[in-house]
Protein backbone atom coordinates (compact mmCIF):
# COMPACT_ATOMS: atom_id res chain seq x y z
CA UNK A 1 0.00 0.00 0.00
CA UNK A 2 0.86 3.55 -1.34
CA UNK A 3 0.20 6.52 0.49
CA UNK A 4 -0.13 9.61 -1.78
CA UNK A 5 -0.36 13.15 -0.43
CA UNK A 6 -1.75 16.19 -2.08
CA UNK A 7 -1.21 19.91 -1.41
CA UNK A 8 -2.29 23.04 -2.44
CA UNK A 9 -4.13 23.49 -6.06
CA UNK A 10 -3.49 19.54 -6.66
CA UNK A 11 -5.34 18.68 -3.46
CA UNK A 12 -7.92 20.54 -5.66
CA UNK A 13 -7.57 18.54 -8.35
CA UNK A 14 -7.35 15.50 -6.59
CA UNK A 15 -10.39 16.96 -4.50
CA UNK A 16 -8.53 15.15 -1.58
CA UNK A 17 -5.52 15.81 0.77
CA UNK A 18 -4.33 12.22 0.73
CA UNK A 19 -5.09 8.89 -0.82
CA UNK A 20 -3.53 5.25 -0.46
CA UNK A 21 -3.28 2.51 -3.61
CA UNK A 22 -3.08 -1.10 -3.02
CA UNK A 23 0.25 -1.55 -4.95
CA UNK A 24 3.04 -3.59 -3.92
CA UNK A 25 5.52 -1.54 -6.07
CA UNK A 26 5.69 0.60 -9.17
CA UNK A 27 7.63 2.77 -10.68
CA UNK A 28 7.40 6.62 -9.51
CA UNK A 29 7.24 7.05 -13.22
CA UNK A 30 4.31 5.23 -13.65
CA UNK A 31 2.60 6.14 -10.76
CA UNK A 32 2.85 10.28 -11.98
CA UNK A 33 1.23 9.00 -14.99
CA UNK A 34 -1.58 6.74 -13.32
CA UNK A 35 -2.29 10.41 -11.13
CA UNK A 36 -2.20 12.40 -14.42
CA UNK A 37 -4.84 10.25 -16.25
CA UNK A 38 -6.58 10.43 -13.05
CA UNK A 39 -6.50 14.10 -12.29
CA UNK A 40 -4.04 16.04 -15.01
CA UNK A 41 -1.22 16.51 -12.66
CA UNK A 42 1.15 17.85 -15.36
CA UNK A 43 -0.16 21.05 -15.81
CA UNK A 44 1.16 21.56 -12.28
CA UNK A 45 4.40 22.71 -11.12
CA UNK A 46 5.50 20.76 -8.27
CA UNK A 47 7.75 18.39 -6.63
CA UNK A 48 7.70 14.87 -5.53
CA UNK A 49 9.14 13.76 -1.82
CA UNK A 50 9.14 10.21 -1.44
CA UNK A 51 9.44 9.29 2.59
CA UNK A 52 9.75 13.32 3.36
CA UNK A 53 12.25 14.27 1.54
CA UNK A 54 12.60 16.11 -1.72
CA UNK A 55 13.82 13.56 -4.30
CA UNK A 56 14.61 13.76 -8.28
CA UNK A 57 11.50 12.89 -10.47
CA UNK A 58 14.13 11.55 -13.23
CA UNK A 59 15.95 9.02 -11.35
CA UNK A 60 13.95 5.88 -11.77
CA UNK A 61 12.69 5.50 -8.66
CA UNK A 62 10.80 2.25 -7.63
CA UNK A 63 8.40 3.25 -4.73
CA UNK A 64 7.41 0.00 -2.69
CA UNK A 65 4.70 -1.11 0.08
CA UNK A 66 4.63 1.72 2.90
CA UNK A 67 6.16 4.36 0.75
CA UNK A 68 4.70 7.72 1.40
CA UNK A 69 4.31 9.96 -2.04
CA UNK A 70 3.79 13.52 -1.50
CA UNK A 71 2.72 16.38 -4.51
CA UNK A 72 3.93 20.04 -3.27
CA UNK A 73 3.57 22.43 -5.31
CA UNK A 74 5.81 25.83 -4.50
CA UNK A 75 5.99 26.62 -1.28
CA UNK A 76 4.60 30.09 0.02
CA UNK A 77 5.16 29.93 3.26
CA UNK A 78 5.63 33.29 5.80
CA UNK B 1 11.05 19.13 18.63
CA UNK B 2 9.75 22.16 19.39
CA UNK B 3 6.19 23.41 18.41
CA UNK B 4 6.34 25.70 15.29
CA UNK B 5 3.12 25.23 14.03
CA UNK B 6 -0.12 27.40 15.75
CA UNK B 7 -3.78 27.17 14.94
CA UNK B 8 -4.69 31.03 13.24
CA UNK B 9 -2.96 34.06 13.60
CA UNK B 10 0.14 34.77 16.17
CA UNK B 11 -1.07 37.43 18.89
CA UNK B 12 1.02 40.41 19.51
CA UNK B 13 0.27 38.90 23.48
CA UNK B 14 1.94 35.45 22.56
CA UNK B 15 4.97 37.75 20.82
CA UNK B 16 5.29 39.70 24.26
CA UNK B 17 5.68 36.35 25.91
CA UNK B 18 7.84 35.40 24.47
CA UNK B 19 10.26 37.84 25.00
CA UNK B 20 9.61 38.15 28.62
CA UNK B 21 10.40 34.41 28.91
CA UNK B 22 14.11 35.25 27.53
CA UNK B 23 14.57 38.18 30.55
CA UNK B 24 15.47 35.24 32.87
CA UNK B 25 18.63 34.34 30.01
CA UNK B 26 21.47 37.02 31.23
CA UNK B 27 23.61 36.25 28.84
CA UNK B 28 21.29 37.98 25.90
CA UNK B 29 22.25 40.99 24.85
CA UNK B 30 20.54 41.37 21.58
CA UNK B 31 17.12 40.07 20.16
CA UNK B 32 15.74 39.93 16.49
CA UNK B 33 12.46 39.33 15.87
CA UNK B 34 11.01 39.05 11.84
CA UNK B 35 7.23 38.96 11.59
CA UNK B 36 5.78 38.10 8.27
CA UNK B 37 1.92 40.54 8.22
CA UNK B 38 -0.73 39.39 5.60
CA UNK B 39 -0.81 42.13 3.19
CA UNK B 40 -4.16 43.26 1.15
CA UNK B 41 -2.46 42.45 -1.96
CA UNK B 42 -4.42 44.05 -5.00
CA UNK B 43 -5.48 41.17 -7.56
CA UNK B 44 -6.93 42.58 -10.81
CA UNK B 45 -10.10 44.38 -8.96
CA UNK B 46 -10.27 42.21 -6.17
CA UNK B 47 -7.81 42.52 -3.09
CA UNK B 48 -6.77 39.30 -0.60
CA UNK B 49 -8.74 39.53 2.85
CA UNK B 50 -6.61 36.82 4.32
CA UNK B 51 -4.61 33.94 3.58
CA UNK B 52 -5.57 29.96 4.41
CA UNK B 53 -2.12 27.89 5.22
CA UNK B 54 -1.80 23.90 5.36
CA UNK B 55 1.51 22.24 5.55
CA UNK B 56 2.83 18.81 5.04
CA UNK B 57 3.78 18.80 8.84
CA UNK B 58 5.74 15.55 9.38
CA UNK B 59 8.30 16.80 6.51
CA UNK B 60 8.07 20.45 7.36
CA UNK B 61 8.97 19.46 11.00
CA UNK B 62 11.98 17.54 9.81
CA UNK B 63 12.46 20.03 7.69
CA UNK B 64 12.82 22.91 10.49
CA UNK B 65 14.73 20.60 12.97
CA UNK B 66 17.66 20.79 10.06
CA UNK B 67 17.32 24.37 9.90
CA UNK B 68 17.76 24.77 13.48
CA UNK B 69 20.55 22.86 13.68
CA UNK B 70 22.45 24.40 11.23
CA UNK B 71 21.47 27.76 12.19
CA UNK B 72 23.40 27.05 15.48
CA UNK B 73 26.48 25.45 13.47
CA UNK B 74 26.45 28.80 11.22
CA UNK B 75 25.61 31.63 13.46
CA UNK B 76 26.85 32.54 17.69
CA UNK B 77 22.83 32.28 18.85
CA UNK B 78 21.79 31.54 22.34
CA UNK B 79 18.26 30.17 21.40
CA UNK B 80 15.87 30.51 18.77
CA UNK B 81 11.94 30.05 17.68
CA UNK B 82 10.27 29.90 14.89
CA UNK B 83 6.27 29.53 14.53
CA UNK B 84 4.38 29.72 11.95
CA UNK B 85 0.38 30.00 11.27
CA UNK B 86 -1.96 27.12 10.26
CA UNK B 87 -5.37 28.11 9.35
CA UNK B 88 -6.80 31.27 8.73
CA UNK B 89 -5.25 34.91 9.46
CA UNK B 90 -6.63 37.74 8.24
CA UNK B 91 -5.19 40.80 6.50
CA UNK B 92 -2.89 42.87 9.15
CA UNK B 93 -2.58 39.72 11.15
CA UNK B 94 0.78 38.07 11.65
CA UNK B 95 1.32 34.33 10.10
CA UNK B 96 5.44 34.02 10.92
CA UNK B 97 7.58 34.82 14.09
CA UNK B 98 10.85 34.43 13.99
CA UNK B 99 13.01 35.12 16.86
CA UNK B 100 17.08 34.83 17.36
CA UNK B 101 18.87 35.93 20.68
CA UNK B 102 22.44 35.98 20.98
CA UNK B 103 24.82 37.44 23.63
CA UNK B 104 25.99 39.96 20.96
CA UNK B 105 24.07 42.01 18.28
CA UNK B 106 26.53 41.15 15.20
CA UNK B 107 25.11 38.55 13.98
CA UNK B 108 21.40 38.37 14.65
CA UNK B 109 20.16 39.86 11.92
CA UNK B 110 21.52 37.62 8.90
CA UNK B 111 20.69 35.07 11.36
CA UNK B 112 17.08 36.24 11.37
CA UNK B 113 17.08 37.11 7.50
CA UNK B 114 18.53 33.07 6.76
CA UNK B 115 15.75 31.93 8.55
CA UNK B 116 12.86 33.57 7.25
CA UNK B 117 14.54 33.02 3.49
CA UNK B 118 15.30 29.04 4.88
CA UNK B 119 11.44 29.08 5.92
CA UNK B 120 10.17 30.64 2.77
CA UNK B 121 12.06 28.26 0.50
CA UNK B 122 12.73 24.40 2.17
CA UNK B 123 9.56 24.07 4.58
CA UNK B 124 6.40 22.86 2.76
CA UNK B 125 3.83 25.23 3.14
CA UNK B 126 1.37 26.49 1.07
CA UNK B 127 -0.37 30.24 1.61
CA UNK B 128 -4.15 29.65 -0.42
CA UNK B 129 -5.18 33.62 -1.26
CA UNK B 130 -8.57 34.48 0.08
CA UNK B 131 -10.36 37.37 -1.90
CA UNK B 132 -12.87 40.14 -1.54
CA UNK B 133 -15.11 38.14 -4.03
CA UNK B 134 -14.33 34.72 -2.04
CA UNK B 135 -12.59 33.65 -4.85
CA UNK B 136 -9.11 32.13 -4.28
CA UNK B 137 -5.38 31.96 -5.70
CA UNK B 138 -2.38 30.10 -4.62
CA UNK B 139 0.31 32.32 -3.01
CA UNK B 140 3.37 32.37 -5.22
CA UNK B 141 6.46 33.32 -3.09
CA UNK B 142 8.59 36.04 -5.01
CA UNK C 1 8.76 64.67 17.02
CA UNK C 2 8.42 61.41 18.14
CA UNK C 3 9.02 60.03 21.92
CA UNK C 4 12.24 58.06 21.94
CA UNK C 5 13.38 58.09 25.78
CA UNK C 6 11.44 56.19 28.19
CA UNK C 7 11.86 56.44 31.85
CA UNK C 8 12.84 52.58 32.96
CA UNK C 9 12.50 48.94 31.17
CA UNK C 10 10.91 48.85 28.21
CA UNK C 11 7.92 46.36 29.12
CA UNK C 12 7.18 43.21 26.78
CA UNK C 13 3.66 44.68 27.12
CA UNK C 14 4.87 48.21 25.45
CA UNK C 15 6.54 46.36 22.21
CA UNK C 16 3.12 43.86 22.57
CA UNK C 17 1.15 47.52 22.17
CA UNK C 18 3.43 48.81 19.31
CA UNK C 19 2.96 45.75 17.28
CA UNK C 20 -0.62 45.83 17.77
CA UNK C 21 -0.75 49.21 16.42
CA UNK C 22 -0.10 48.35 13.05
CA UNK C 23 -2.47 45.46 12.22
CA UNK C 24 -4.69 48.23 10.35
CA UNK C 25 -1.65 49.45 8.44
CA UNK C 26 -2.05 46.71 5.32
CA UNK C 27 0.26 47.56 3.29
CA UNK C 28 2.78 46.02 5.80
CA UNK C 29 3.97 42.87 4.82
CA UNK C 30 7.20 42.18 7.31
CA UNK C 31 8.28 44.15 10.59
CA UNK C 32 11.87 43.81 12.00
CA UNK C 33 12.13 44.24 15.42
CA UNK C 34 15.51 44.76 17.04
CA UNK C 35 16.12 44.42 21.20
CA UNK C 36 18.84 45.13 22.98
CA UNK C 37 18.77 43.27 26.42
CA UNK C 38 21.19 44.16 29.24
CA UNK C 39 23.57 41.63 29.88
CA UNK C 40 25.80 40.51 33.22
CA UNK C 41 28.67 41.06 31.79
CA UNK C 42 31.67 40.17 34.19
CA UNK C 43 34.22 42.44 35.21
CA UNK C 44 36.78 41.57 37.34
CA UNK C 45 35.53 39.51 40.26
CA UNK C 46 32.10 41.59 39.96
CA UNK C 47 29.34 41.32 37.78
CA UNK C 48 27.00 43.89 36.05
CA UNK C 49 23.66 44.35 37.52
CA UNK C 50 21.97 47.48 35.88
CA UNK C 51 22.94 49.91 33.47
CA UNK C 52 21.56 53.84 34.70
CA UNK C 53 20.93 55.50 31.23
CA UNK C 54 21.56 58.96 30.89
CA UNK C 55 21.18 61.64 27.57
CA UNK C 56 21.85 65.08 26.22
CA UNK C 57 18.06 64.91 25.13
CA UNK C 58 17.69 68.00 23.27
CA UNK C 59 20.92 66.87 21.07
CA UNK C 60 19.90 63.47 21.21
CA UNK C 61 16.46 65.08 19.88
CA UNK C 62 17.80 66.24 16.94
CA UNK C 63 20.24 63.44 15.47
CA UNK C 64 17.44 61.10 15.98
CA UNK C 65 15.31 63.81 13.88
CA UNK C 66 18.36 63.48 11.10
CA UNK C 67 18.48 59.72 11.64
CA UNK C 68 14.81 59.48 10.73
CA UNK C 69 14.67 61.02 7.62
CA UNK C 70 17.86 59.49 6.79
CA UNK C 71 16.43 56.13 6.62
CA UNK C 72 13.17 57.16 5.29
CA UNK C 73 15.04 58.13 2.11
CA UNK C 74 17.74 54.79 2.53
CA UNK C 75 14.90 52.23 2.78
CA UNK C 76 11.35 51.88 1.52
CA UNK C 77 9.97 51.82 4.71
CA UNK C 78 5.87 52.32 5.59
CA UNK C 79 7.26 53.33 9.04
CA UNK C 80 9.82 52.93 11.85
CA UNK C 81 10.24 53.74 15.72
CA UNK C 82 13.27 53.97 17.68
CA UNK C 83 12.61 53.85 21.77
CA UNK C 84 15.51 53.71 24.17
CA UNK C 85 15.51 53.57 28.18
CA UNK C 86 17.00 56.40 30.86
CA UNK C 87 17.35 55.78 34.26
CA UNK C 88 17.69 52.42 35.84
CA UNK C 89 17.25 49.41 33.68
CA UNK C 90 18.43 45.80 35.39
CA UNK C 91 20.05 42.78 33.95
CA UNK C 92 17.54 40.57 31.52
CA UNK C 93 15.36 43.71 31.26
CA UNK C 94 15.20 45.55 27.40
CA UNK C 95 16.67 49.50 27.16
CA UNK C 96 16.68 49.57 23.17
CA UNK C 97 13.75 48.91 20.97
CA UNK C 98 13.91 49.38 17.27
CA UNK C 99 10.74 48.94 14.82
CA UNK C 100 11.02 48.98 10.89
CA UNK C 101 7.97 47.76 8.99
CA UNK C 102 8.12 47.60 5.68
CA UNK C 103 5.85 46.03 2.48
CA UNK C 104 8.43 43.75 1.87
CA UNK C 105 11.13 41.89 4.20
CA UNK C 106 14.17 42.32 1.19
CA UNK C 107 15.46 45.69 3.00
CA UNK C 108 14.09 45.37 6.67
CA UNK C 109 16.97 43.75 8.40
CA UNK C 110 19.06 46.06 6.89
CA UNK C 111 17.73 48.54 7.79
CA UNK C 112 17.22 47.73 11.07
CA UNK C 113 20.92 46.89 11.45
CA UNK C 114 21.41 50.64 9.99
CA UNK C 115 19.26 52.28 12.54
CA UNK C 116 20.76 50.28 15.60
CA UNK C 117 24.20 51.40 14.07
CA UNK C 118 23.62 54.93 13.97
CA UNK C 119 22.20 55.40 17.74
CA UNK C 120 24.76 53.53 18.77
CA UNK C 121 27.15 55.68 16.97
CA UNK C 122 25.70 58.99 16.48
CA UNK C 123 23.24 59.72 20.04
CA UNK C 124 24.57 60.96 22.84
CA UNK C 125 23.47 58.50 24.92
CA UNK C 126 25.70 57.32 28.06
CA UNK C 127 25.40 54.02 30.22
CA UNK C 128 26.89 53.81 33.48
CA UNK C 129 27.31 50.26 34.61
CA UNK C 130 26.31 49.10 37.85
CA UNK C 131 27.95 46.71 39.49
CA UNK C 132 27.30 43.71 42.19
CA UNK C 133 29.55 45.61 44.95
CA UNK C 134 27.53 49.19 43.94
CA UNK C 135 30.81 50.62 42.16
CA UNK C 136 30.32 51.29 38.45
CA UNK C 137 32.32 52.17 35.26
CA UNK C 138 30.95 53.93 32.44
CA UNK C 139 29.58 51.92 29.57
CA UNK C 140 31.74 51.36 26.75
CA UNK C 141 30.37 50.52 23.25
CA UNK C 142 31.61 47.81 20.92
CA UNK D 1 26.56 83.95 30.03
CA UNK D 2 27.55 80.68 28.23
CA UNK D 3 25.99 76.96 29.85
CA UNK D 4 28.34 74.06 29.97
CA UNK D 5 26.60 70.98 30.51
CA UNK D 6 28.59 67.88 31.15
CA UNK D 7 27.69 64.18 30.79
CA UNK D 8 29.15 60.36 32.12
CA UNK D 9 32.64 60.53 34.04
CA UNK D 10 32.72 64.20 33.20
CA UNK D 11 30.00 64.97 34.74
CA UNK D 12 31.09 63.00 37.61
CA UNK D 13 34.39 64.54 37.78
CA UNK D 14 32.61 68.31 37.97
CA UNK D 15 30.16 67.41 40.20
CA UNK D 16 27.60 68.95 38.06
CA UNK D 17 25.31 67.93 35.30
CA UNK D 18 25.80 71.72 34.03
CA UNK D 19 27.13 75.02 34.95
CA UNK D 20 27.09 78.27 33.48
CA UNK D 21 29.85 81.35 33.39
CA UNK D 22 28.65 84.62 33.43
CA UNK D 23 31.29 85.91 29.95
CA UNK D 24 30.48 87.57 26.84
CA UNK D 25 32.86 86.03 25.10
CA UNK D 26 35.92 83.53 24.97
CA UNK D 27 37.63 81.19 22.41
CA UNK D 28 36.79 77.51 23.26
CA UNK D 29 40.17 76.52 23.50
CA UNK D 30 40.70 78.77 26.48
CA UNK D 31 37.46 77.73 27.89
CA UNK D 32 39.01 73.82 27.62
CA UNK D 33 41.41 75.13 29.36
CA UNK D 34 39.67 76.68 31.73
CA UNK D 35 37.50 73.36 32.86
CA UNK D 36 40.84 71.30 32.46
CA UNK D 37 41.80 73.43 35.66
CA UNK D 38 39.28 73.20 37.18
CA UNK D 39 38.06 69.67 36.67
CA UNK D 40 40.84 67.62 35.00
CA UNK D 41 38.98 66.92 32.62
CA UNK D 42 41.85 66.74 29.79
CA UNK D 43 42.36 63.18 31.09
CA UNK D 44 38.88 61.91 29.51
CA UNK D 45 38.25 60.89 26.19
CA UNK D 46 35.49 63.37 24.60
CA UNK D 47 33.85 65.15 21.87
CA UNK D 48 32.11 68.90 22.13
CA UNK D 49 29.03 70.24 20.66
CA UNK D 50 28.21 73.29 20.65
CA UNK D 51 24.58 74.25 20.17
CA UNK D 52 24.52 70.87 20.09
CA UNK D 53 26.05 70.07 16.93
CA UNK D 54 29.45 68.39 17.38
CA UNK D 55 32.45 70.29 16.71
CA UNK D 56 36.09 70.21 15.98
CA UNK D 57 38.21 71.77 18.99
CA UNK D 58 41.02 72.83 16.88
CA UNK D 59 38.62 75.23 14.39
CA UNK D 60 39.56 78.32 16.59
CA UNK D 61 36.03 78.75 17.49
CA UNK D 62 34.76 81.99 19.37
CA UNK D 63 31.75 81.46 21.87
CA UNK D 64 29.75 83.94 22.46
CA UNK D 65 26.67 84.79 24.85
CA UNK D 66 23.98 81.97 25.14
CA UNK D 67 26.09 79.41 23.37
CA UNK D 68 25.48 75.70 24.88
CA UNK D 69 28.59 74.08 24.96
CA UNK D 70 28.72 70.14 26.17
CA UNK D 71 31.05 67.95 26.93
CA UNK D 72 30.29 64.40 25.81
CA UNK D 73 32.25 61.49 26.62
CA UNK D 74 32.21 58.46 24.37
CA UNK D 75 28.56 57.16 23.40
CA UNK D 76 27.09 54.37 24.65
CA UNK D 77 23.46 53.93 23.77
CA UNK D 78 21.98 50.41 23.67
Amino acid sequence: MITINYFGNIAEAAQSDSETLDLKSMSLEDLLELLDSKYGIKKFQFQVAVNRKIISTKQGLSLSDRDEIALLPPFSGG
Amino acid sequence: MKKVFLEGAISSAFIADSIAKHQSKHSIGAHNIFLGQVRADEVGDQKVVAIEYTTYEEMANEKLHEIREAAFEKFDLTCLHIYHSLGTVKVGEICIFVFVSSPRRKQVYEATEWLVNKVKEEVPIFGKEILDNEEHQWKVNS
